[in-house]
């Protein structure tokens, strides 16, 4: 299991950290929204779902995108803009999606997923699939009226969902505080009439764990959304390659803490050296070949602006 | 012998069929499950589908869209049914930003079927907030189809068209069309969108009427034969992919354009048909064009304003004489209130 | 105090009960949603407020308007489509306004007044004004992502409010259940960080006592919201002038234990008959009066149709 | 000596001009008080006058529109930034129901001045929700002014008329405007709505630029020059009200328009320009007309896409010589890309 999980971080802080220094070349001619420093949540939630399950996530969804199993050359491929990216260079950094394997789609206007992922659990309770939905947004997506529409409906009709909301502490620039009144977003959730807990710690297991357990629970027939805020932190500015720890917003003494949370570097100890060397050469090959692939594949087509609009009966 | 429907019955007869037939169409609404059964077009539903594929949502439009499309994504076919057009207001973001763009931003990897019923309310002091008509801007972003038939016979095979569709459709109705009665096939049919429908043959002008205006027009056309006007009278039936082939054909026999909205004038259907038929006409045939539809100002309660705010076939018919004799001539027939109006006493 | 109570009590029931006679005869060509029933939740909390504090309110506003001060000549001239209603005859039963007594205007859309009342109140707190605003909406308005926006930007801006959620169960003919999972709306506004009760029983002297409190204790320098869930019963149908017992959504017997919290006939009969007898002949003259004048009053004039959209300078 | 400023720079004095002047002016919005202050527009603004009257507000767009409303309807002059005018979307019940219609509705008892600062995003791969230009919506329903000044002087003048004016004003910016530099007077002054700018004079054709697209018009013009065209560049400043006697008084001039929108041409402000001038023409004068626009599609992320979705002066040179010569001669100008595009590596 250490095993699995040290990949998947591992590989996903190593793609971001290439896309990082990638960027300044101008090759991703988009936004990149980097996960470095939250990958725990992303891998401690997927490693308890399986491939039928279902993701939705947000503009910040490489390590979402990644720890579902997403396929990493079609990502980077997206982000150069190529016809071979998972959205045909059409979506970028901020719409990744790759249906094979259930990431069905992320969103940049804040909070717009929640309700499709609800939709989406429906759709599995209505249809009597197994499958779960698991729903991604941040601290500031609870800002959102459609974060309070969407807890109703889904704890209304008991839907088959895990919520999630990486909690790291910001929206842009902002903290929680001057958002929200009081910093109790599991509170938030519970109100609604679901199971919510907090997770401190930024703690791939401890993630994995609890949500290993709603996720069993639903499956075995308990249905009805389960809420997760999960704790952590960003380490680099909101977007961008760079961290921003001189903007003003906030001091790396307040990170500090985070660094030390490292679930890379945690989950690495744990592994024996040769183990985790195999496992870092396979990943860096696999990136090395994906960027290749990126670089190497063709820009789309001109007359690609006009497809993808309707699908055609 | 024919069988004769109201515009509400066909609605809802098309969409019994198509969830009898299709065990992945699904409907709500705030309503929809209720005793009035959005004005009796969802009658019977829930008894027959059950209360999982019929269901009253909460005051949520935004979220309950956003619904709508997550599961038409996880491959159902939901009809999402709101009892006011203004209230989609709420839900421009889902629509807009995801149900329109979902298929391109995606490269094409989804597609989002899901049929968004908006109803236009008119009539009986409904003001300001409910009386709105905002299909232009669905038209607007690229993504959405839109239609508003306003014959029983188009809304049936519309509406089950845009229940098979792969893509969001908005389906645009009128209140006061609800009651309109008509041909209604029993068996299951589809109308293809992007094909206009022409209600009346004339020479003299062409009448494009948007939804209920397509009525109106025809009492237009009715008034106007007394004049010796004959009138051609055009339901685009659909808005987007719109059939300006059939309107620009009409114009170049008759030279002479109305184009009457449910809807205000400015950056609407009417400004984009005029638009579309002078950049098509203008190195071939000179023609004359006029609008028309809601006054520019917010629709006020009280009657005698509400009179004046709407367009209606008085109005039509004025115009059109005028439009047919240049400028030159004018009259204006006496105004007979329509029985949907008359006896209207909403807002259910 | 009773005299008081009683009389805008006896006078929100008897205007409403002479529009539902006077609406067969069509004079009111607008739809009507009466409060026949729930007026002591207006009457309790403006008994509470100033002349100079604020109320917003919703479609279902007579009562409020009335509650409040509003001019009821305006109001009778505005159903009937009048030059000389409230609103010149534009806005109808559903858009009532009388800025002189602080009724700043109610919306046909659900949840709309709820962040406007925010933002005024917020208003007032930057100018260092002493008055309060009263935020009036229904059990159904709170399904609505705006409620959840503007309970959190209240809490946090601590802004001198007090929002009222009429519940009387109902949504048209959707029961709270049928929206929320769980029926606990004054938990849910706790939980954003402000005090919130629920005050059983449609009792207008605890509503006015509960509220004073609170206006009280914003007054004198406690700022930031209160919000009051105030159980009540409608006893006619959702719009319009009947009732609707028959209609299947819910049972006579379910509205009968509210007819015995009749607060009109409770007032009523705290006083000594011929107080009352003076205040309801008092009211029955200013009806008569008003309903007279709104005969009487003159249709706008069509140019009027054009006046109003800008306010040239 | 001239005092030159950029666009942004513009703003940004405006609104610290009229803050200071008047102490009901607040100015809220997500990231108005951080270091990166919406491209700089409300730089230094949370220092001078402290955060009760330059706040941040929760991620609630729809609320928060609510609130500046309320707080107009109580005597305060809000001005509320969206840093993408996609969000609006979010907004639009508040916009169209309350904002717009709120005098109307209430009969004249109230008035709402609230300015709403919309920015469209464009280029680095912003893609289909980073990209919009939604102003038509505006302008369709009555009771909002509309305003997209594209030059710094203009940015001020029309920016203080918006904040004095006592009705909801739409302040639309393009992201790539923010980098124009021109004169600035100092001193305060107020630009009136509803008067075009002839930005330059010309005899063979009327370009119509809005926001954005004024300035790339003037590329073009600048381009035409070369092949002997002389065009004449409007930029209408305001869109609603909106001068249409200019642009009229230039096409009577040229005969010939092309308009420009950094939106989708269907049912947006270029149809209405074309309507209502064909409207006014068809018993005058024969004129030659055409839109241009976004592509009806998505926004793509990817350059080379992007490049063909967007007008450019390029585009409008070659569309423009196409219609000067009555579609009988073509010509392309080589490509240079403006700076603001080349330099930009959004999204902030
Ligand atoms: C509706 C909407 N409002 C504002 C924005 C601008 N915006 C982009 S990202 C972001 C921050 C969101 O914060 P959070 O949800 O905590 O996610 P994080 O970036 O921390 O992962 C904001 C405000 C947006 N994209 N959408
Ligand atoms: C946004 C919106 N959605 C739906 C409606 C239709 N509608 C009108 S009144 C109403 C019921 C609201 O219930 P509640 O808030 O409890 O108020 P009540 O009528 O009980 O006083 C609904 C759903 C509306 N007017 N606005
Ligand atoms: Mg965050
Ligand atoms: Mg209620």
């Amino acid at each position: 299991m250490y095993e699995k999980f040290y990949r998947s971080l591992y590989r996903i802080r190593r793609v971001e950290e290439e896309i990082a220094r990638i960027y300044t070349t101008d090759k991703i001619k988009s936004p990149v929204h980097l996960s470095i420093g939250q990958e725990a949540v992303s891998v401690g939630v997927c490693e308890a779902l399986g491939r039928d399950d279902i993701v939705f996530g947000t503009y910040r969804g490489h390590a979402l995108y990644l720890a579902k199993g997403g396929d990493l050359r079609k990502m980077i491929a997206e982000l150069y803009g190529k016809a071979t990216g998972c959205a045909k260079g059409k979506g970028g950094s901020m719409h990744l999606i790759d249906t094979d394997v259930g990431v069905m789609g992320m969103s940049a206007v804040v909070g717009t997923t929640i309700p499709l992922a609800a939709g989406y659990a429906y759709a599995l309770k209505l249809r009597g699939k197994n499958s779960v939905v698991a729903s991604f947004f941040g601290d500031g997506a609870v800002d959102e009226g459609v974060f309070h529409e969407s807890m109703n409906f889904a704890a209304l009709k008991k839907i088959p969902i895990i919520f999630v909301c990486e909690n790291n502490f910001y929206s842009i620039h902002s903290h929680q505080r001057a958002r929200q009144a009081l910093c109790n977003i599991a509170e938030r959730a519970r109100v609604y009439g679901m199971p919510a807990e907090r997770i401190d710690g930024n703690d791939v297991l401890r993630i994995y764990e609890r949500v290993m357990k709603g996720v069993q629970e639903i499956r075995s027939g308990s249905l009805g959304p389960r809420f997760f805020e999960c704790m952590t932190y960003r380490w680099m500015e909101h977007v961008g390659p760079n961290e921003d720890f001189e903007a003003g917003y906030r001091l790396r003494s307040e990170a500090e803490p985070w660094f030390e949370k490292d679930q890379v570097k945690r989950l690495g100890d744990f592994l024996d050296p040769e183990a985790r060397q195999m496992i870092e050469d396979e990943v860096e090959g696999e990136i090395r070949e994906a960027f290749e692939f990126a670089e190497q594949s063709p820009f789309p087509d001109d007359v690609d602006l006009y497809t993808d609009t309707f699908k055609e009966a | 012998m024919e069988r004769i429907l109201t515009y509400a019955e066909a609605i809802r007869e098309a969409t019994e069929q198509e969830m009898a037939r299709d065990p992945t169409v699904i409907l709500l609404g705030i309503g929809v499950d209720d005793f009035k059964a959005i004005y009796g077009t969802t009658k019977g539903l829930i008894e027959k589908f059950g209360p999982e594929r019929v269901f009253d949502t909460p005051l949520s439009e935004d979220a309950m869209t956003g619904v709508a499309i997550g599961a038409a994504l996880a491959g159902l076919r939901p009809i999402h049914v709101h009892i006011r057009m203004d209230f989609v207001l709420l839900a421009m973001n889902q629509l807009v930003n995801i149900a329109a763009k979902g298929r391109y931003m995606y490269g094409g990897a989804v597609s989002v079927p899901i049929v968004v019923r908006a109803i236009i309310g008119r009539s009986w002091g409904q003001g300001a907030q409910h009386s709105q008509s905002l299909h232009s801007y669905f038209i607007h972003v690229p993504g959405l189809k839109v239609v508003a038939p306003s014959t029983p016979y188009d809304a049936k095979g519309c509406l089950i068209k845009s229940i098979r569709d792969d893509n969001p459709v908005m389906f645009i109705e009128h209140r006061m069309i609800h009651y309109q009665k008509g041909h209604v096939p029993e068996s299951t049919y589809t109308i293809p969108f992007g094909k206009a429908r022409v209600l009346a043959k004339g020479d003299d002008i062409t009448l494009v009427g948007i939804s209920y205006m397509a009525v109106e027009c025809l009492r237009a056309q009715k008034l106007l034969t007394e004049v010796g006007i004959s009138a051609e009278v055009i339901d685009p039936v659909s808005l987007n992919p719109f059939d300006l082939d059939a309107i620009a054909g009409s114009v170049r026999k008759t030279g002479r354009l109305l184009v009457v909205d449910t809807a205000w004038v400015t950056c609407g259907v009417s400004a984009e048909v005029v638009a579309q038929l002078t950049e098509r006409f203008q190195d071939s045939q000179q023609i004359r064009v006029q609008r028309m539809g809601f006054k520019p100002v917010t629709c006020p309660t009280t009657k005698n304003l509400e009179d004046l705010f709407y367009p209606n076939s008085q109005k039509i018919a004025s115009a059109a004489y005028t439009l047919v004799h240049n400028n030159r001539k004018f009259w204006t027939p006496t105004h007979v209130e329509p029985p949907e109006i008359m006896e209207f006493r909403g807002p259910f």
